[in-house]
C-alpha cells in the first residue's frame, strides 16, 4: 500500500506520466483514430503526456494521406492538434520508421525519433502506459 | 492498493474481456480495490443487454454486471465509442454507465495500477 | 485464383502464409493494411520481389492513397487497381481466397 | 455473374464493411448481381440501427440498409452470432433480416463468386 | 455469364467443392468457434466440404484441452462430430505442425496431414473458399 | 515494469516488439493466444530461450490448460501462474504494459 499513501500524501498536485503507445496503422482499424481520441481528452488533465509510435504505428503520421477514395475520415491533420493541447513529447521509434522506408520528413508532425536503444529508456519511465 | 482495468474488444470474439473479468475476480480475491472498469473500442458491445448466448455458455455481460454489483465496482462505458457502434441507453445494462473518457484518464491518476486488456 | 492480403506484412503472417500456399500463376490483391507490403523501399519488399515470376501482383489504389502512400515508390511491376477493378479481378478468377 | 459478400468483422473497428461496402458498390455498377450480403462473426454488428457515428464520419449501418433498399440486395444476419452479441429484432435496422448459416452456404452454392472481408 | 450458364444447365445436381480454412488459434479468438459452427451446417447440404488447418489453426485440434480456469466452453471435442456429419476431408498442413513442435499425435481426430507443396493442389481445385 | 503479451508468436509482432523494447530486468508474462511463444519444442522457442537472461518469464497456467498445452513441454525458466500469481506480478511491478 506504499504507493497510495505516497499518492495521498502529495494530494492532487500529483503529477503522472502517460504513455499512450501506437503500434497499428491507421485505418485498417480503428485504433489509431480512437487512441487519438484519448490523448486529445487527456491533454485536459494535467498529467506528463508522451505519445509514441512504434511499428506500424509509425504509419499513423505518414504525409499527404487522402481517404476520399475509401470514404473514411482523414484524421492525420488532428494530430497538428496535439501540439495546440500542450501535447510535445511525441516519439517515434528510429527502427520502425527505417524498416518501412520512411523518414522523419515523410510525417505530418515534427516528432523526435529515438532509436529503440533511447525509446526504451524513456518508455521505462512512465507511470500509466495505455496501448490500443 | 487500487486497480483500473481498461477492456478494448468485445465479449466473444476476443478472449479480452474474460482474461480482464477472471484478473479482476482474483484481485478482488487478493483483497485489492477495483477503482474502475473502463470499455473502450469493442469493449463497448460488454454492457449490451440483449447479449444471449447459449445456456452452456458464458454471458459476459452478466457477469460483470453482477461482479460490478457485488463489488461496488464503477463500471464505465465510453460514450463515444458506444454511440458510433449503437450502445446507448436503449441498450445498456443494469449497472454500467455512460461516460467521457476523461473518467479513463481520472481511473489512470487515481488508481495505483492500470492494465489493459484487448487485441 | 485470386489471394487477398489485408494486413500488415510487419504485424501478421497473413502475406508469408498466401506466398508460402499460392500455387504459382494466382494474383494477389493487397488491400487495406496490405498495401504497405508493396512499399518498395520497406524491409518486406523482397518478399514480394523474388516471387514477381510466381505471381501477377496488385494493389489497391484507394487504401495506398489514404495511407499517404502515392509519394512513396511501390514495387515495380506490381499494378494499381480500383474498386472496380478489384471487382474485374474476382470475376476473372474462378476463386477469392481472403487470407484473414 | 452473381457474387456473394461474407462480411466478419462490425463497422468503424476494422476496415471489412467499408471494403465490403464499397467493393459491392463497384461490383453493381460493374453490372453484376448481389446475390447476398451475410453478416457473420462481429459482422452483425453492422446491422444495429442505435449505431450514431459523428456528423461528419460515414454511417454504415445506413449506408448498408439503403443500398440493400436501391438494389434490392438480401442483407442477411446470422442468428447464432446476433444472439451472443445481442443483435437482435430489438436492434436491427429496417432492410437487414435475421436467419442461419445455412443462408451462408446457400450463397456459396447459388453465387458465382463468393468473397470474404474480415480481419 | 458462362459460369451461370453451366450452372443452370446442371440445375440443383451442382456439387460444389467448399473449403473452410483455418488459420487462428481456439480461444483467444472466437474465429475457430465460429467456423466449426457454419461447418456443421455446411455438412447438411449435399456439397463437397473439406477443413484445413494451417499457420496457428492447427492448434485448435491439440488433444487434452481443458477451459475450465478461463471459463469458456471447451468445443475441441466437436471435432469429433465433423465424421458423423461426413465431413471426411480434413486436411493439415504438416509444416504448421511442425513449426509448434505437434505431430499428429497429438490430435484429437484423424486427418491428413500434407506438406503444403500437396495442400496447395486441394487448396486449389475448390468452388468456394470460407475463412475466418 | 511488467509486460504482456497476449498474441501468438507466429502469427504477430508483438513479442519481438516486446523484447526488442523492454528494458532488462523487465518482467513478461504470456496470457491467452501468447503462451504458445512458451512451447519448448516450437521453432520459435529461441527467440525466448536466448532472452532468458534479461528477463524474468512468466506464463498464465490457465490458458496453457484450455489449449490442451499441459502435456506439451514449456521452456525451462518460465514460471507458470494462475490468475492470482497474475494480479501479484501486477501488484509487484510499479507499470504494467500490454502489447496489442
Amino acid at each position: 500500500m506504499s504507493e497510495m499513501n505516497e499518492f495521498d500524501e502529495n494530494g492532487p498536485e500529483v503529477i503522472k506520466r502517460f504513455m499512450y503507445v501506437n503500434r497499428k496503422a491507421p485505418y485498417g482499424t480503428i485504433y489509431a483514430l480512437e487512441c487519438l481520441e484519448v490523448v486529445l481528452v487527456a491533454a485536459a488533465f494535467d498529467q506528463d503526456v508522451s505519445v509514441v509510435f512504434l511499428d506500424d504505428g509509425v504509419c499513423q503520421l505518414k504525409k499527404n494521406q487522402d481517404t476520399t477514395g475509401i470514404g473514411m475520415k482523414n484524421f492525420s491533420k488532428t494530430y497538428g492538434a496535439l501540439d495546440d493541447y500542450d501535447v510535445e513529447k511525441i516519439y517515434v521509434e528510429k527502427e520502425s520508421l527505417a524498416a518501412r522506408g520512411l523518414t522523419e520528413d515523410d510525417l505530418v508532425i515534427p516528432v523526435e525519433v529515438l532509436a529503440a536503444d533511447d525509446l526504451r529508456e524513456v518508455m521505462a519511465q512512465q507511470d500509466v502506459i495505455i496501448s490500443s | 492498493m487500487k486497480f483500473a482495468i481498461l477492456i478494448n474488444e468485445g465479449p466473444f470474439t476476443h478472449q479480452a474481456s474474460d482474461s480482464a473479468y477472471r484478473f479482476t475476480v482474483a484481485a478482488l480475491a487478493r483483497g485489492y480495490e477495483i477503482y474502475r472498469v473502463f470499455f473502450y473500442n469493442d469493449g463497448v458491445y460488454n454492457s449490451n443487454r440483449f447479449s444471449e448466448p447459449q445456456t452452456d455458455d458464458r454471458n459476459l455481460v452478466s457477469l460483470w454486471a453482477k461482479l460490478g454489483k457485488e463489488h461496488d465496482i464503477d463500471l464505465v462505458v465510453c460514450v463515444a465509442a458506444g454511440l458510433r457502434r449503437g450502445i446507448k441507453d436503449e441498450v445498456l445494462e443494469d449497472g454500467f454507465r455512460i461516460s467521457g473518457l476523461g473518467q479513463l484518464v481520472e481511473a489512470g491518476i487515481q488508481a495505483d495500477r492500470l492494465v489493459v486488456f484487448g487485441d | 485464383m485470386l489471394h487477398l492480403i489485408n494486413k500488415s506484412p510487419f504485424e501478421r503472417n497473413a502475406l508469408d502464409s498466401c506466398l508460402r500456399m499460392a500455387r504459382p500463376g494466382s494474383a494477389i490483391l493487397l488491400i487495406e493494411d496490405g498495401v504497405y507490403a508493396a512499399l518498395a523501399k520497406a524491409a518486406h519488399a523482397e518478399k514480394i520481389i523474388s516471387r514477381m515470376d510466381d505471381f501477377s501482383f496488385y494493389v489497391l489504389g484507394h487504401d495506398v492513397a489514404a495511407r499517404g502512400l502515392n509519394d512513396a515508390p511501390l514495387i515495380e511491376g506490381i499494378d494499381v487497381v480500383d474498386y472496380e477493378g478489384f471487382v474485374d479481378l474476382v470475376a476473372e478468377h474462378d476463386v477469392t481466397q481472403s487470407w484473414l
